[in-house]
């Protein structure tokens, strides 16, 4: 079994496309979009950290048991937040 | 303790004790190296759901505590960390295909940057420490925005210092870790067929940049609007 | 399972390659390592048990005239840090598991033997730094480490428990870490997942939970520890935090930490089962995916220690249903266990006893799990001794009963010496009864309403306390006997065969004690686990 | 004493009839199941015991089987969940003419004030039959209100107020205790529960007189000054308090709440973040309080505003119109004064 080399070109896209939304991201932060600068926020450092993963980290070229890790890994992360946030958020509704 | 040899496995002088050949060991480390690394997602996990709570809980406070990060130099480090992950990734693609000996200018390209990235944030640091926002030792902040609460700012400080104060510890970890493959592959020690610590290293940085990018518009970013 | 079954006690094993200290110290050999461990959490499980003496012997009269309400405080903290952390938590998994799970996937050693060896220097200063803790002062906090009290308002050693606790954290991380990537990838030629041993989906789910769960706690409770050195506030409400949001960290993994104290015992049962009645385990697939399914589901029940601890009455609702959830995969694998012995061929040695024991006791704590998951009755019932009844016939009455049997079971191999049948019988006789003598009287005190964590209480509830300690002194004679011809047993019991018990495992198709990389030549396997039909041949010769 | 030797806890409370009959259901339960398991067990054992039964016969397994016992347990387990669950609610939001009785918990001790003054520590009197709803809060840790005989308990959290209800149903003298590890005298932080009959009560209450906890809530009022301000006359530079209990608040950022007392204690304590000012009043002129008004004090303080909604005369007919345009425009600058 030999490992999957992936091209330099493509980390050097990766690398132009995350600098760039570094960009991006820091600058809609100064445009007033509501609740919805969190949003856009963190759906660009999503989309960031999904390049890394995917290409920096090699998880597109990874055998199948690495991905289900890494989505492992994220499930549980998840639930640790929402199940906390569930907590909070509900406890102005009422009784 | 005779173990088969299969088909196309070599006798490595780096094959190590419980394996069979060189595949079987690469794939256990990196498969090591993932499972590791999801601890410690859920350890900084732990930080981002406490972060999550506090932060919807007392919003106001932390937008006002977030206009006091330095964005410029926010900005700018999250740029040296991908550039250190590209860099580490051409490393690492050098040490796949065998290149052993061009491994070392991309790493100490890496190392500077890591090394640039702690430098800014010591700046930063430093600011804060001025500005005696560094809570627990003389900690002092007024505002004028109504509805602030200065318990809950401090509140933002605190958990800004533990959440980019453990990253830069991983930070430092990562230099250490950097420096010592630089030494390994000047050696020569890292071949087409050998070459995982390289990649677990890798990796480690990877996942370094990967929590960087969500400190950053978290701590950073929370809105800027009306500066 | 084609096997070399080497009868012949070989010439060199494990234990006498080399005798030096050193070989024992550094040694990477995952059967070293497993003893190393024994013989540390036996130490401080006796430190523990000695913690929980004290406690009953206090409990004796109703003004608590051994120790002074602070020492009794620490006394129950002390216990339940050094039980939880030093002792259950690595019992099976780090001693057993150790020991036999390389040789169950027919690998040489561990997938990262110096992360192993790591991982019991962890666990050694750990234990050391709580040990000093103890010492120097001890700690008063309970195991829960609630804030505000452990942050801002306790006097005691906080600090350095919490760093003892993290590197015992970092040291069961370890061992998750190298179980997870051995099953995966260390497993012998033919050796599929459908054919492993349940001790090994058992412990593969558990190493999961030590993996997710343990760095969260250890965040939780490094921001414990900061806020206590720097006095800032991150909980303590004071300063505008939460003290709640520290309980549900905590809980996110020490919930899950009672799968970890229980699924590993659950794996060493499906093996004593099978055995002992010679025969497949019923419904091999659904005993692994209950593994599975506590594991995963565990993670989503942690609020249910914080029923009336001020979460919204929703999430509440929430984490009540998923308890009963996660119950369904154990009462399922209690049913499968139970339908094994039927049309078995049962014999009743010691392991079996224990087994037995397991079941019934475990049962019993899990039943009583839904009392306490009942949203209604557990706001009567929490922080009572209900609860305290629960956890331990979970605990000592499962969970431990299921490590003594696994040490049963396994001594041949780990030494090659046979321990006394009768003294261990008697011994396990006088555990199961001094087991309940001691925590069944806790049941009705707890629904009677005597809090836990309670130096002194009110005087009606005298008479179940008194039993409750007579039950205690029955448990430490039952303890103790162990400890002692097991001892004996290494210089003067019989010589052990490699298969003692006729076992179809692959830890037994090789020496007892094993060659330090456990096979003469790698083993392949052909057949699925439990296959005692095609082995007519493997029989006890114990 | 070995006399008093009780196996079940005194049933004085609305409360033990909703939870006795749960707990004993789920002791039918796990008899069933583990009398059920451990027969079971011991028939096995001995029927297939190795020397009548020298040969195992090899079960696969049956998914039929298997399905039975999970369906089976799932659906009691179910049904136990349902039905604690509807126990849990009725614990619930107490009803709304219950007696009030507010209490603070500090290392170690309770203290309770009814609401005409009477003062007790580690002791509370009830009248029978009578809804009772006590808030408590704590001082300093987490404490928890148990009280056996009428399976009540509550975890009492510092800055943050929480309400328990029962009814008692039986006079007599009932265990209090604190069920949440809290320090040293965590075991010591006990008391009584005292419940009468309504007559004894009152005659109880009226032999203490320190004047009611509104009325000392109403010195506190013009100690701190917040008279200068919470006014009904055209000088008040606040709202009207009065009615201001349970009322619906208006934020500017346009959600509400309901005012309770957690509501009034932080309004009290603490600035509103920006966006939830009371709709049309100037923001942050009233000074944070934090530090300086404590727990008792503070009960009495919001005593006496919840009193002020008995007075409807108080109510202020010309209530503000908010400015909503000029707070939408420019929202971080102060505002210009609005006048009432
Ligand atoms: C190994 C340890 C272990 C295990 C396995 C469990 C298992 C379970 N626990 Fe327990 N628990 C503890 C250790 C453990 N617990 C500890 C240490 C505490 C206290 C911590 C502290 O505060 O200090 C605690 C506290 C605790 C509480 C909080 C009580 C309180 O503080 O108020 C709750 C509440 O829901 C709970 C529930 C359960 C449930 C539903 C299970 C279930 O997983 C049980 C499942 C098993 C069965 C159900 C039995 C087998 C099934 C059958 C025989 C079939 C019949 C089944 C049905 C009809 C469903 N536990
Ligand atoms: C992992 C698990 C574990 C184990 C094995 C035990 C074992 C025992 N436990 Fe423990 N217990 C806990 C985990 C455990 N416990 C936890 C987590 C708590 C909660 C702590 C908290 O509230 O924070 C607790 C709390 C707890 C309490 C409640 C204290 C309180 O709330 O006030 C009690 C009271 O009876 C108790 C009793 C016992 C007894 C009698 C044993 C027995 O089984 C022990 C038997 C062993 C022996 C008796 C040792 C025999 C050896 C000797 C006697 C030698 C003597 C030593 C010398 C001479 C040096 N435990
Ligand atoms: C300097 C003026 C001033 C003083 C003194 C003052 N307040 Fe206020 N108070 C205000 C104003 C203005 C508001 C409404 C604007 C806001 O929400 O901040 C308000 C709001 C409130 C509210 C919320 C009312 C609602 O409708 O939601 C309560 C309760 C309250 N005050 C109680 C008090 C108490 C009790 C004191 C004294 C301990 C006090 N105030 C002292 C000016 C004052
Ligand atoms: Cu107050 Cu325990
Ligand atoms: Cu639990």
């Amino acid at each position: 079994m030999t490992e999957h080399v992936v091209p330099k070109k493509i980390y050097i896209a990766v690398w132009a496309t995350l600098l760039l939304m570094t960009l991006v991201t820091t600058l809609v932060a100064f445009v007033d979009l509501g609740r919805f600068n969190t949003v856009v926020a963190l759906a660009i450092a999503t989309f960031k950290a999904s390049l890394v993963v995917l290409f920096f980290m090699g998880a597109k070229y990874a055998p199948r048991l690495t991905r289900v890790a890494i989505i492992c890994g994220i499930f549980f992360l998840a639930l640790l937040l929402a199940f906390s946030m569930v907590d909070y958020l509900s406890r102005l509704w009422p009784a | 303790m005779s173990h088969s040899t299969e088909a196309g496995a070599v006798t490595h002088p780096a094959l190590q004790t419980p394996y069979r050949d060189l595949d079987q060991q690469r794939e256990t480390a990196t498969l090591g190296m993932f499972v590791f690394l999801l601890t410690e997602l859920m350890m900084f996990g732990g930080l981002f759901c406490a972060y999550l709570v506090y932060r919807t809980l007392y919003f106001p406070s932390f937008l006002e505590a977030s206009r006091h990060m330095d964005l410029t130099i926010g900005a700018v480090n999250t740029a040296v960390l991908i550039c250190s992950s590209l860099t580490m990734a051409l490393g690492v693609q050098a040490a796949q295909q065998g290149r052993g000996k061009t491994v070392v200018p991309y790493m100490v390209v890496t190392l500077l940057f890591g090394c640039a990235f702690l430098g800014l944030k010591a700046v930063e640091y430093y600011h804060h420490w001025h500005a005696h926002e560094v809570p627990g030792f003389g900690f002092e902040f007024t505002s004028s925005v109504p509805g602030v609460d200065v318990g809950k700012v401090q509140l933002f400080f605190v958990l800004y210092f533990i959440m980019t104060g453990l990253h830069a510890l991983h930070m430092l970890i990562g230099i250490g870790l950097v420096t010592w493959i630089t030494i390994c592959a000047s050696k020569g020690r890292y071949t087409r067929a050998y070459h995982n610590p390289v990649e677990n290293v890798g990796l480690y940085w990877h996942f370094v940049d990967l929590v960087w990018i969500y400190l950053f518009p978290l701590l950073y970013l929370i809105s800027r609007m009306h500066l | 399972m084609s096997a070399p079954s080497v009868a012949v006690e070989p010439r060199e094993h494990y234990l006498n390659v080399d005798y030096g200290i050193r070989s024992w110290l550094l040694t990477t050999d995952h059967k070293r390592i497993g003893i190393l461990y024994m013989i540390s959490i036996t130490v401080m499980f006796f430190i523990g048990g000695f913690f929980a003496t004290l406690i009953r012997l206090n409990l004796m009269t109703p003004a608590g005239d051994l120790v002074s309400a602070d020492t009794y405080n620490k006394l129950f903290t002390m216990h339940g840090i050094v039980m939880v952390f030093f002792f259950l938590i690595p019992s099976v998994p780090a001693v057993i598991g150790n020991f036999v799970l390389p040789m169950m996937v027919g690998a040489r050693d561990m997938a990262f033997p110096k992360i192993n060896l790591l991982s019991w220097y962890m666990y050694v200063i750990g234990a050391a730094i709580t040990l000093y803790s103890i010492i120097v002062g001890g700690v008063d906090t309970g195991w829960t480490f609630y804030t505000p009290f452990s942050t801002t308002y306790s006097n005691t050693y906080v600090f350095s428990s919490i760093v003892g606790i993290l590197f015992a954290g970092f040291s069961s991380i370890f061992t998750g870490l190298n179980f997870i990537a051995t099953i995966h990838k260390l497993r012998a030629p033919g050796l599929t997942w459908r054919r492993m041993q349940l001790f090994l989906w058992s412990n593969y789910a558990t190493a999961v939970i030590m993996i997710l769960g343990t760095p969260v706690v250890a965040i939780a409770l490094i921001l414990v520890a900061v806020e206590r050195v720097w006095h800032i506030g991150i909980f303590n409400p004071a300063l505008g935090g939460d003290p709640v949001l520290f309980q549900h960290l905590f809980w996110f993994y020490s919930h899950p930490a009672v799968y970890v104290m229980v699924l590993p015992a659950m794996g060493v049962i499906s093996e004593l089962v099978t055995t002992f009645s010679r025969k497949r385990i019923f419904g091999y697939e659904f005993v692994a995916a209950a593994s599975i399914a506590i594991a995963v589901f565990g993670f989503l029940v942690w609020g249910h220690h914080m029923f009336v601890a001020g979460i919204s009455i929703y999430s509440a609702l929430l984490f009540s249903i998923m308890s009963y959830l996660v119950a369904i995969p154990s009462a399922v694998k209690v049913f499968n266990w139970t339908a094994t012995l039927y049309k078995g061929a049962i014999s009743y040695r010691t392991p079996m006893l224990y087994a037995f024991g397991f079941i019934g006791l475990f049962t019993m704590g899990g039943l009583t799990g839904l009392f306490v998951a009942a949203l209604g009755v557990d706001i009567h019932v929490t922080d009572t001794y209900f609860v305290v009844a629960h956890f331990h016939y979970i605990m000592v009455g499962g969970t431990v009963m299921a490590y003594l049997g696994a040490i049963h079971y396994w001594w041949p191999k780990m030494f090659g010496r046979m321990y006394p049948e009768g003294w261990a019988k008697l011994s396990a006789g006088i555990i199961f009864i001094g087991f309940n003598v001691t925590f069944f009287p806790q049941f009705l005190l707890g629904y009677l309403g005597m809090p836990r964590r309670y130096h002194a209480y009110a005087s009606e509830f005298q008479v179940l306390n008194v039993m409750s300690t007579a039950g205690a002194s029955i448990l430490a004679v039952g303890y103790l006997l162990p400890l002692i011809y097991l001892i004996w047993s290494l210089r003067y019991g019989e010589i052990a065969p490699a298969n003692p018990w006729g076992s179809t495992g692959l830890e037994w198709q090789t020496t007892s004690p094993p060659p330090t990389h456990n096979f003469e030549e790698t083993p392949t396997v052909t057949e699925e686990a439990y296959s005692y039909d095609k082995h007519p041949e493997m029989e006890f010769v114990a | 004493m070995w006399t008093d030797f009780p196996l079940w806890p005194a049933r004085a409370a609305n409360f033990a009839d909703r939870v006795d009959p749960l707990y004993m259901f789920l002791i039918a339960v796990a008899v069933f199941f583990s009398v059920g398991i451990f027969l079971t067990i011991t028939i096995f054992a001995i029927k297939y015991r190795r020397s009548v039964h020298p040969q195992a016969e090899q079960i696969e397994g049956s998914l039929a089987v298997e399905a039975t016992w999970s369906i089976i347990p799932l659906g009691i387990a179910l049904f136990i969940f349902v039905w604690g669950a509807s126990v849990y609610f009725s614990y619930g939001a107490p009803p709304k003419n219950a007696l009030r009785i507010y209490g603070t918990a500090k290392q170690w001790m309770w203290k309770f004030q009814q609401a005409d003054g009477q003062r007790e520590i580690n002791e509370l009197h009830v009248p029978v039959g009578r809804d009772v709803a006590v808030t408590l809060i704590s001082q300093d840790v987490i404490h928890s209100f148990f009280v056996p005989a009428f399976r009540v308990k509550m975890d009492v959290l510092p800055n943050r107020y929480r309400t328990v209800w029962f009814r008692p149903t039986r006079t007599g003298t009932y265990h209090l205790f604190c069920a949440e590890y809290c320090g040293t005298s965590h075991a010591g932080m006990i008391g009584w529960v005292v419940v009468m009959e309504p007559a004894d009560y009152e005659a109880w209450l009226a032999s203490g007189g320190e004047g009611s906890l509104a009325s000392s809530g109403e010195k506190l009022f013009r100690h701190f000054g917040c008279i200068s301000c919470h006014r009904s006359d055209k000088g008040a530079r606040g709202p009207d308090l009065a009615g201001l209990y349970g009322r619906e608040i208006h934020f500017q950022d346009g959600t509400t709440t309901v005012a309770d007392e957690n509501y009034i204690r932080d309004r009290i304590l603490g600035p509103r973040p920006p966006d939830k000012q009371v709709a049309g009043w100037q923001r942050d002129i009233m000074p944070v309080f934090r530090g300086q008004v404590n727990e008792e004090q503070m009960l009495e303080l919001i005593a006496y505003v919840k009193s002020l909604q008995q007075n409807p005369l108080n109510v202020n007919p010309n209530a503000p119109i908010p400015d909503e345009e000029q707070r939408k425009r420019n929202p971080q600058v102060a505002p210009q004064v609005i006048q009432p």
